[in-house]
């Protein structure tokens, strides 16, 4: 088991033919990730990555052909938020968007229109999403992780391959990490995410990486309280002023409304082992499972 | 981005708000000449990015052109506090309008709600006043209305959110009006907020934007060429500008003196706050992204350094697409090329992190293992090098 | 019983202080329909009607005070579309539209926000609706109606009153009598009230007006092929011109679809009795039964 | 409403869509001075409401400006039959525009598609063809494109469009940017269709509107100032401008001898039916709608009596709103004002329909029963008068 993608997840790359695109399909593909097509307009009945994967004109008659339930979207900013819709209207169930610095205008629009046909999206200006050893969905590093009972939710990339890699060496392994990214409009936010491990039977004990700016680690806070599986948190930026966007752009303190400090706040009320560091983080992952 | 409150007016005129009549100053002789255009009592207002400007005194009635003359002579130039930016900030430029026959103050704005992932509108009839204040001790006196982006701002919720918000009736179909007028100036420069605070209903029920807030998304700057004109630089960070110059992802932090380099935005927030924990002070956030060349390190090293108040600069790096070794050659490269006087201490882990490592031993850096360690000896070495 | 509204119906008027919403909702309280308050805006807190009505300056403040489930709409063409979505936004589950005259790109965004919502909407450029003896929706003569087993749905009004008149002259009742209107795209179509009177037990025969333009009859025909209850059918406008509207918006001939014979013939593919002019429609309605 | 191909063409070019190089003509020696402008062959094309007008003779090449003369002269002012339209029309104005260098012709509209509601795309490879026609013969060749209303025609759709009816692949970019200036030129004037065919691929690989067709929908016209002033009457029925212009719902029938009048558009449909069962041939459609007064109702029969085929008039009126008196009134006031020479057959039914034929037999007009009853009563005094 696992959450949102496995072996049986069909993938189709958009923008395949591109140098992101290009690179990480290869990777997705090195890691064992079905990778059944991808879709760059006029490109269509070419081969790509040294003929391993057909591209078509439009993603509509990729998922004819291949019947791919997931989307992989590496398009460059102006493009991406068509690229999103033209998926959503094929039905694809799952979307990931990488593409990072989307117009909110542009991002709120597909955001809706995701949702309202009942439809997956991760990201935008997200890392992916990986389940360990069965399929890899965006740009992780994939030789850091290895199997074992942690599931792993995050606003940031790095920060959670700092947390992956500090788990890995002190021999926790994890289930799935999804990197729901760092705009304030995420497609899929932790409190979607969160029921999800909580229903995994692979999953024991859930590790969510927020930080400063929107209120979603206080949302979340209300759905951990009816958890009965174990949560370790983390917020960044404690030190992060006001008013001022820090590299994401939902990461912003707005008057008073985003602070750190409540959301700490929040996420202890719901009974969250709170690292202060990340390097605390597995050893508070090593006591909510002895507990 | 932020717009002046003359920038902001501008647009929404051309979106049929109608903004009081007036013109900017940049000399004491322009103000006079303007106030006397106007002919009565004008209001002048120094145009800098904060609110609060009435306490910080940068807001001033003149009753004759030579009084506008006199007060323009004293602002210009003038360097002010400003507690709402909690900065001080110098006024360059003045706008000078007439001064309006007040009935009623109201607030409108709109803005992006995060929980709803929607836009939302919000009047208050507690106009003129800041609207945190009243949000905390007058919830019940704001309305918030959704805006469906499917279908725009609708008038049917212009209305709800008017008459929702006790909004004289006699005036709500014109009121409504210029809502859309508000939301189409919102929609087309592509803002995070649009805010008029306040919106003035004169003596004779005409209805006018008092003041303008305006921010805009830097993502959508590039298919708003005539709003990235605006930028003026002014009132502006002069690293900030130059390292947005650069296509740097750069944040100056105030009184800070530990310079943060890292990949990848919550690495680099909580590297900030390891060298806090570690009782350092951060002097800015800077994300080289992903996949950096050596250059852009360096070039990184660069915005970071110049700011004078930097004694360490902290390189924190997890690989995943960024490699180790690209990073290191461009720490080397800044190093022989930049005058650096402050110590610098690197973390690299990840793809070809060793490879960094040994370049980095290579030309005498020593690269820390954690970031917990790192954080510690750059404040040391900083706190060090500040004593001898 | 009977279809969509009945005693239970609480309705608001949307435009209740102009000319037609007023002398309609006068007409609408005689009938004894439950009218439970009005929107003109700028008039909340007056009241209409001879003080029987109260008015509110928006459908959401209307719903709170009445628990509304049912509008009609007499607002001019230029700002029924506003007024459908604003009772849409309200969560109104029954939206009539009496309206003539809507531009059709504006008719076809309400139309689709609408069903979006999951609501219903009747019209625009409608009759309305009549339950007979309960609930009267709209501008249909309630005098011509008396109680019986014909159910009624049609696209035009007075062709309708025609037949009611004549089914009533003939001793034949009715249940309700649905007037999806004259537009290209009504709310409600023939294919959403068919099964609805196929599920009334209190119908047992249904009348179906349709006229030249579109294909709803056609659709319909498939509808009635696997009805239990006999459908007596009558076409209007054998003798329009293709190319030319009559009238209607929706009833015209554009190239080889909408024409007359092709929805007679699939009609009568579908086992309906269809009658080439008003007057033969009781005695088909007769034969229907004893059928 | 209907626009002619240079008036679509004008519209289409604001929009961003490119169309050949040309002006309208009406007199020869503009034609020739037009053709003399263009310095190369030219194609002149009679401005009519109709389809097919190469079979009617209605466009022709110039190899020279004398020739367009010469064309024009025997062209302007000339009727000819147009098979699609059924009609005889006469030529006024000439479009003369370069003759394209093609490569491919394509066929693009945007319509109304009443079974989902929305409005639908429509690309074919086989264009310059009467696209009913390829849709009976080669249905595969069509591609179908529904366009969600909320958010209008995307990139993503318009190249789902292209693509799947076989688009050369290179220009398909291209081609996806004018079908988003299609579109954009449809919302923004309310059309119902908005048809391009052919869009002229040429060989240097231009897209190029080579003919339009525009029609616009009525119910919006009141927002539509600028394609209201293009209406020109010509090439119109002129009962029925005539009608428009009192605000009347009349259709013109052609060939007609029996003038309808009724209320709704189903009845009075149905009336026409009725009329052609009993023997006759209806001359119109018009339908006086709900609570009409007795102005409107002899402002209509001066409608339907001002076509001189017109040999009886029938008037069908189910009373709900409208009420039976109101109805005889106008009738009576319609017969004592206007000329008529013609028998008159009246039916009221329904609110005061009593009052009303009590009226009418005051005036000596026999009001019948039932919508039969009249139907023949009007048909057998129409042969009656035209054989007396």
């Amino acid at each position: 088991m696992s959450i949102l993608v496995d072996k049986n997840t069909k993938l189709i790359v958009q923008g395949i033919t591109g140098r992101e695109g290009e690179f990480h399909t290869r990777q997705m593909l090195d890691y064992g990730t079905n990778v059944v097509g991808g879709v760059t307009p006029g490109k269509g009945g070419q081969n790509a990555i040294d003929d391993r994967v057909p591209v078509f004109d439009t993603v509509k008659q990729a998922r004819k052909a291949t019947g791919a339930n997931a989307t992989c979207i590496f398009v460059p900013a102006k493009f991406a938020p068509d690229a999103v819709l033209e998926a959503a209207d094929a039905g694809i169930e799952t979307i990931i968007c990488i593409t990072e610095g989307i117009a909110i205008h542009e991002e709120m629009v597909f955001a809706n229109v995701v949702k309202l046909k009942g439809l997956r999206l991760i990201g935008p200006n997200c890392p992916g999403i990986l389940t360990v050893g069965k399929c890899k969905i965006g740009i992780m590093p994939g030789n850091i992780f290895k199997p074992g009972p942690v599931g792993l939710v995050s606003r940031s990339g790095t920060l959670t391959y700092e947390a992956v890699d500090l788990l890995t060496r002190s021999g926790l392994g994890q289930t799935t990490c999804v990197g729901v990214g760092g705009d304030p409009f995420p497609g899929t936010r932790f409190i979607d995410v969160l029921p999800l491990f909580e229903a995994d039977p692979e999953t024991e004990v859930v590790v969510m990486c927020g930080e400063v700016g929107g209120s979603d680690e206080e949302i979340a806070a209300e759905f951990i309280k009816t958890m009965t599986k174990p949560v370790v948190g983390f917020i960044a930026g404690l030190t992060a002023p006001p008013g001022k966007r820090m590299g994401h752009a939902g990461a912003i303190i707005s008057g008073t409304s985003g602070s750190p400090q409540a959301k700490v706040e929040a996420l202890k009320a719901a009974g969250v082992r709170v690292a202060e560091t990340p390097s605390q983080i597995p050893d508070l992952v090593k006591a909510a499972l002895r507990a | 981005m932020k717009l002046f409150e003359y920038q902001a007016k501008k647009l929404l005129a051309k979106y049929g708000v109608p903004i009081p009549r007036g013109s900017v100053a940049t000399t004491p002789e322009q103000a006079e000449e303007i106030a006397s255009d106007l002919g009565q009592a004008v209001v002048l207002k120094g145009q800098v990015h904060s609110g609060g400007r009435g306490k910080a005194g940068a807001v001033k009635i003149a009753k004759s052109p030579e009084q506008a003359r006199q007060i323009a002579a004293d602002l210009i130039g003038k360097t002010l506090f400003f507690a709402q930016a909690g900065a001080h900030l110098r006024v360059d430029t003045l706008l000078l309008e007439e001064a309006l026959p007040i009935k009623q103050e109201i607030y409108v704005a709109i803005t992006q709600d995060r929980a709803s992932q929607r836009d939302v509108l919000i009047v208050s009839t507690m106009g003129g006043m800041d609207i945190e204040l009243v949000a905390h001790e007058n919830p019940e006196a704001i309305s918030k209305t959704v805006i469906d982006p499917l279908l725009g701002l609708t008038d049917y919720a212009a209305r709800d959110a008017l008459f929702d918000a006790g909004f004289e009736k006699t005036l709500a179909g014109k009121a409504a009006g210029l809502l859309k007028g508000l939301y189409a100036a919102y929609v087309g420069t592509d803002a995070t907020l649009a805010e008029i605070n306040p919106l003035v209903i004169t003596e004779e029920g005409a209805l006018i934007a008092g003041d303008a807030k305006w921010l805009i998304d830097d993502n959508a700057i590039f298919r708003q060429p005539e709003i990235a004109a605006l930028a003026t630089g002014e009132d502006d960070d002069p690293i900030e500008v130059e390292a947005r110059r650069r296509g740097i992802q750069y944040v100056r932090l105030e009184g800070g003196e530990i310079g943060i380099i890292g990949n990848g935005a919550g690495l680099v927030m909580t590297t900030m706050d390891e060298v806090k924990r570690a009782g350092g002070t951060p002097a800015d956030f800077l994300d080289i992204g992903g996949g950096a060349k050596a250059e852009s390190v360096r070039s990184s090293l660069e915005i970071v350094l110049s700011d004078p108040n930097v004694k360490g600069v902290l390189f924190n790096i997890f690989g995943g697409i960024t490699r180790g070794d690209e990073v290191a050659k461009g720490i080397i490269e800044g190093l022989s090329t930049l005058n650096v006087k402050v110590p610098i201490v690197v973390r690299l882990s990840g793809t070809r992190a060793e490879e960094g490592a040994a370049l980095l031993a290579g030309a005498s850096i020593v690269a820390a293992q954690t970031m917990q360690e790192a954080a510690q000896q750059v404040v040391a070495l900083a706190n060090k090098a500040r004593k001898s």
